[in-house]
């Protein structure tokens, strides 16, 4: 019973993935998101958008995570500090 | 058509990753849904997602779900058969008698939290109890089964239970042999 | 050096059950060809795709794939979690300077070292912050 | 170049049925090879992609499989073989 | 200084490879590759292996090269062989045992990678020389004819490595 | 012409893996299974790779596709010989064995 749900299940989620990729379109008009495009070599000098994106414009973006991944870092060395080899 | 089989292909490995019950074969869904999910980012044009999740899926976050799993107990179950030179997965795919035996065994290891791991060898049994890697043997000699585990081990009982009450026509036998140091010098099964 | 005596010669850190001579030995061969390609990501990640998460994360899997072999965690975490707090005090100046700064307007033909220079920067920090989550998991959960 | 689709429509057909050893596989190590197989099916399908979108960079991902892949498998292979430990 | 000139040979393996990945053969990118590559050698044998990577990783080059080219051979060689037993399904699983005549440890490990890499035989253990076989086309049980059977032409060609390396060194 | 020779090495190469595949499936001896995949990846991914380089036509395409070919002949026998040991390992075992007489 249960593995009948389950395949039905996968047929209508299959058959909405097919469904959302052939009627839904996948363009968004955005003014930053085509200025981003069409400036990106000229501002920053680089070869790959989102290298461009992530190391000049969104600047904030990559400070904060690198921030997440050391609070995250020093969170993890704080709570397995007892018990271990070393 | 290859987006469509990968991305099918790709919907039931996550279903079976979340359904099924032995979790490290989740893992291995899990890796392979990964894979194919970095190709579709390829396929899609995005090769920096791309690198990032082959990266990550192929080696970080399985160390990390194994690690996870670790409180698991494992539990190995040896199905040993000296009729034949090679033990073919037959009786474990199709849906014999026997094989419902074994399913019946795993689901009963998942109902305790162990994780069952089955392993087929044609070897007698001296010589698998002698190794003593397992902790539970199903032993088949033409009709006959004989499930032979530890004395101290506590699941034997309820497991003689469900299968006196279940499997009455396969002539199942439970067998004990004691102490959990030294295996094999208590009991002996004679062979046929 | 003498070598023609009849023992084999051994990877002398690494301790080593019989089962995993094939694997150690072989993976030990891989490491510089890892490094190489890992640094190739981060040097091209301003132009073509990769950067710094990416090659950060190759070289965090070179350190996996010691895991494997190598039995002892012989990592000085606090010296490597230094350095990583030191490394995010650079990845707040260098931008800093350079973008908020206006330095970008002045001298256009930075641009492109700023970009390798951050790259590795975010990479130096990723590898190192992976490497610590994966001995952590491994020698203190794992094993 | 358009040979070259057909190529990848195979190698598609193929990585199915590969898939199909991991789902039925009674053993642990049964999925074990099926894994082996899909990776290196997905090497080969990056290769024809490369060359038919003419991108090369796009080796570089198999590039990562073809370094890295042998982790994934020799650790949890390992896993099993210590009786749950990593 | 003899540090760098032992590894060199290594050095070049690893710039070789930075400009293929690279592609682009200026001299500012073989530059780079030599730097890089020494970069990465003095990294591994630090942090890494903790030991000198030229002194585990003896090879003579142009061996090494020649044995390529004859393990691709020997791979469709093989490779034809063990087809037809699969697709006449005529095939005898077995388990053989035996020992090889190379000492150095990364000899082996190259040995039985290409036992692995032919068709027809898969390396399951290797333990000092000894070497466990799985053989899909088993008819013999003597040990040393399988071993002379299954990795005779790759030892015959390493061999001559082994004993050149140490007479130099 | 050498494109042409480059799609007949491509199409060889899928027959290999076809056939490989194929045994994988309805083999019923676990390590028959084992020498017959690490047959497919060897011979499969050597022949598709080289008809790449030839259909790819330029140097440094061919170049890097070797690369990728070098290092995985290096890494492929690790994982499949991990996965051997380990079944051996755990008590997988066939009947006849020479070394055990």
């Amino acid at each position: 019973m249960r593995t009948v749900i389950v395949s039905i299940f996968v047929a209508f989620l299959f058959a909405g993935v097919v469904f959302l990729y052939t009627v839904h379109g996948d363009t968004t008009g955005v003014d930053i998101a085509s200025y981003y495009i069409y400036n990106f070599a000229a501002d920053t000098g680089a070869g790959n958008a989102v290298a461009a994106i992530y190391l000049n414009y969104r600047m904030y973006d990559t400070i904060f995570e690198a921030l997440i991944l050391l609070v995250s870092i020093i969170a993890m060395l704080h709570f397995f500090r007892a018990g271990g080899s070393k | 058509m290859v987006e469509f089989l990968l991305l099918g292909s790709m919907l039931v490995l996550a279903l079976l990753a979340l359904y099924t019950g032995p979790l490290r074969i989740a893992v291995i869904y899990f890796s392979v849904f990964s894979l194919i999910c970095s190709f579709l980012y390829l396929y899609y044009q995005a090769p920096d997602v791309a690198i990032a999740e082959a990266v990550m899926g192929s080696g970080l976050i399985t160390l990390l779900y194994l690690t996870a799993l670790k409180r698991y107990r494992v539990y190995s179950v040896c199905y040993t058969n000296t009729d034949f030179p090679t033990v073919s997965d037959r009786e474990i795919i199709e849906g014999t008698r026997k094989g419902e035996l074994v399913r019946e065994i795993e689901d009963f290891c998942f109902a305790r939290e162990l994780e069952p791991q089955l392993v087929f060898t044609p070897q007698p049994v001296s010589e698998v109890l002698q190794s003593g890697r397992h902790d539970l043997i199903i032993h088949q000699t033409g009709d006959k089964i004989t499930i032979i585990g530890n004395r101290e081990n506590y699941v034997i009982d309820e497991l003689e239970m469900l299968l006196v009450l279940r499997y009455q026509d396969l002539k199942v036998l439970v067998e004990r042999y004691g102490g959990s140091s030294e295996y094999g010098d208590d009991y002996l099964p004679e062979e046929d | 050096m003498n070598t023609d005596s009849s023992e084999t010669t051994k990877l002398a850190t690494l301790e080593q059950t019989a089962s995993e001579e094939l694997i150690s030995v072989m993976t030990g061969l891989l490491y510089p060809f890892i490094a190489v390609f890992g640094i190739y990501i981060i040097y091209n990640g301003h132009d073509t795709p990769g950067g710094g998460f990416q090659g950060g994360a190759i070289m965090a899997a070179l350190f996996l794939a010691r895991f494997i072999v190598a039995h002892e965690n012989d990592l000085e975490v606090h010296f490597v979690h230094n350095l990583e707090k030191f490394l995010f005090a650079l990845l707040l100046i260098v931008p800093g300077i350079f973008i908020f700064a206006g330095l970008q307007m002045q001298f256009p033909e930075l641009k492109i070292p700023y970009l390798i220079f951050m790259n590795f920067l975010i990479g130096m920090k990723v590898a190192l912050g992976l490497t610590i989550v994966v001995y952590r998991f491994g020698f203190f959960e794992g094993r | 170049m358009s040979l070259l689709v057909y190529a990848m429509v195979a190698l598609t057909v193929l990585l199915i049925a590969s898939l199909v050893r991991i789902i039925i596989g009674p053993t642990i190590w049964d999925r074990l090879l099926g894994m082996n197989l899909v990776t290196t099916k997905i090497v080969m399908a990056i290769a024809v992609l490369a060359v038919l979108m003419e991108r090369s960079f796009l080796i570089d991902v198999a590039i990562v499989y073809s370094l890295l892949g042998f982790i994934a498998s020799i650790l949890i292979a390992r896993f099993i073989e210590k009786k749950g430990q990593v | 200084m003899q540090r760098i000139l032992n590894n060199a040979g290594f050095v070049f393996l690893l710039a070789v490879v930075w400009v293929i990945l690279n592609e682009s053969l200026s001299v500012f990118m073989i530059l780079g590759g030599v730097i890089v590559g020494i970069a990465a050698l003095y990294f591994t044998n630090r942090l890494v292996l903790k030991d000198d990577y030229h002194r585990i990783y003896r090879v003579r080059p142009l061996i090494l090269l020649g044995y390529s080219l004859v393990l691709v051979k020997e791979i469709y060689v093989a490779g034809f062989h063990a087809m037809v037993k699969i697709i006449t399904r005529k095939v005898n699983v077995n388990i053989v045992e035996f020992d090889t005549q190379l000492k150095d440890d990364f000899h082996i490990s190259l040995l039985a990678n290409s036992i692995t890499l032919t068709p027809g035989t898969v390396t399951m253990e290797k333990s000092g020389q000894h070497l466990k076989v799985i053989w899909i086309d088993a008819h013999t049980d003597d040990s040393t004819e399988a071993g002379r059977e299954i990795m005779g032409s790759f030892e015959r060609l390493l061999l001559p490595s082994e004993t050149r390396l140490g007479r130099h060194e | 012409m050498i494109e042409i020779a480059g799609y007949v090495l491509i199409g060889i190469g899928l027959a290999f893996s076809a056939i490989g595949i194929y045994s994988v499936l309805f083999y019923r001896d676990f390590y028959a299974r084992v020498v017959i995949t690490s047959k497919v990846d060897t011979m499969g991914l050597i022949t598709v790779l080289f008809g790449v380089m030839l259909v790819s036509g330029s140097w440094s395409v061919a170049l890097k596709l070797l690369v990728l070919l070098v290092f995985d002949l290096m890494t492929g026998p690790l994982a499949t010989t991990g996965i051997a040991h380990s079944a051996y390992q755990s008590g997988y075992r066939i009947k006849r064995e020479f070394g055990h007489g």
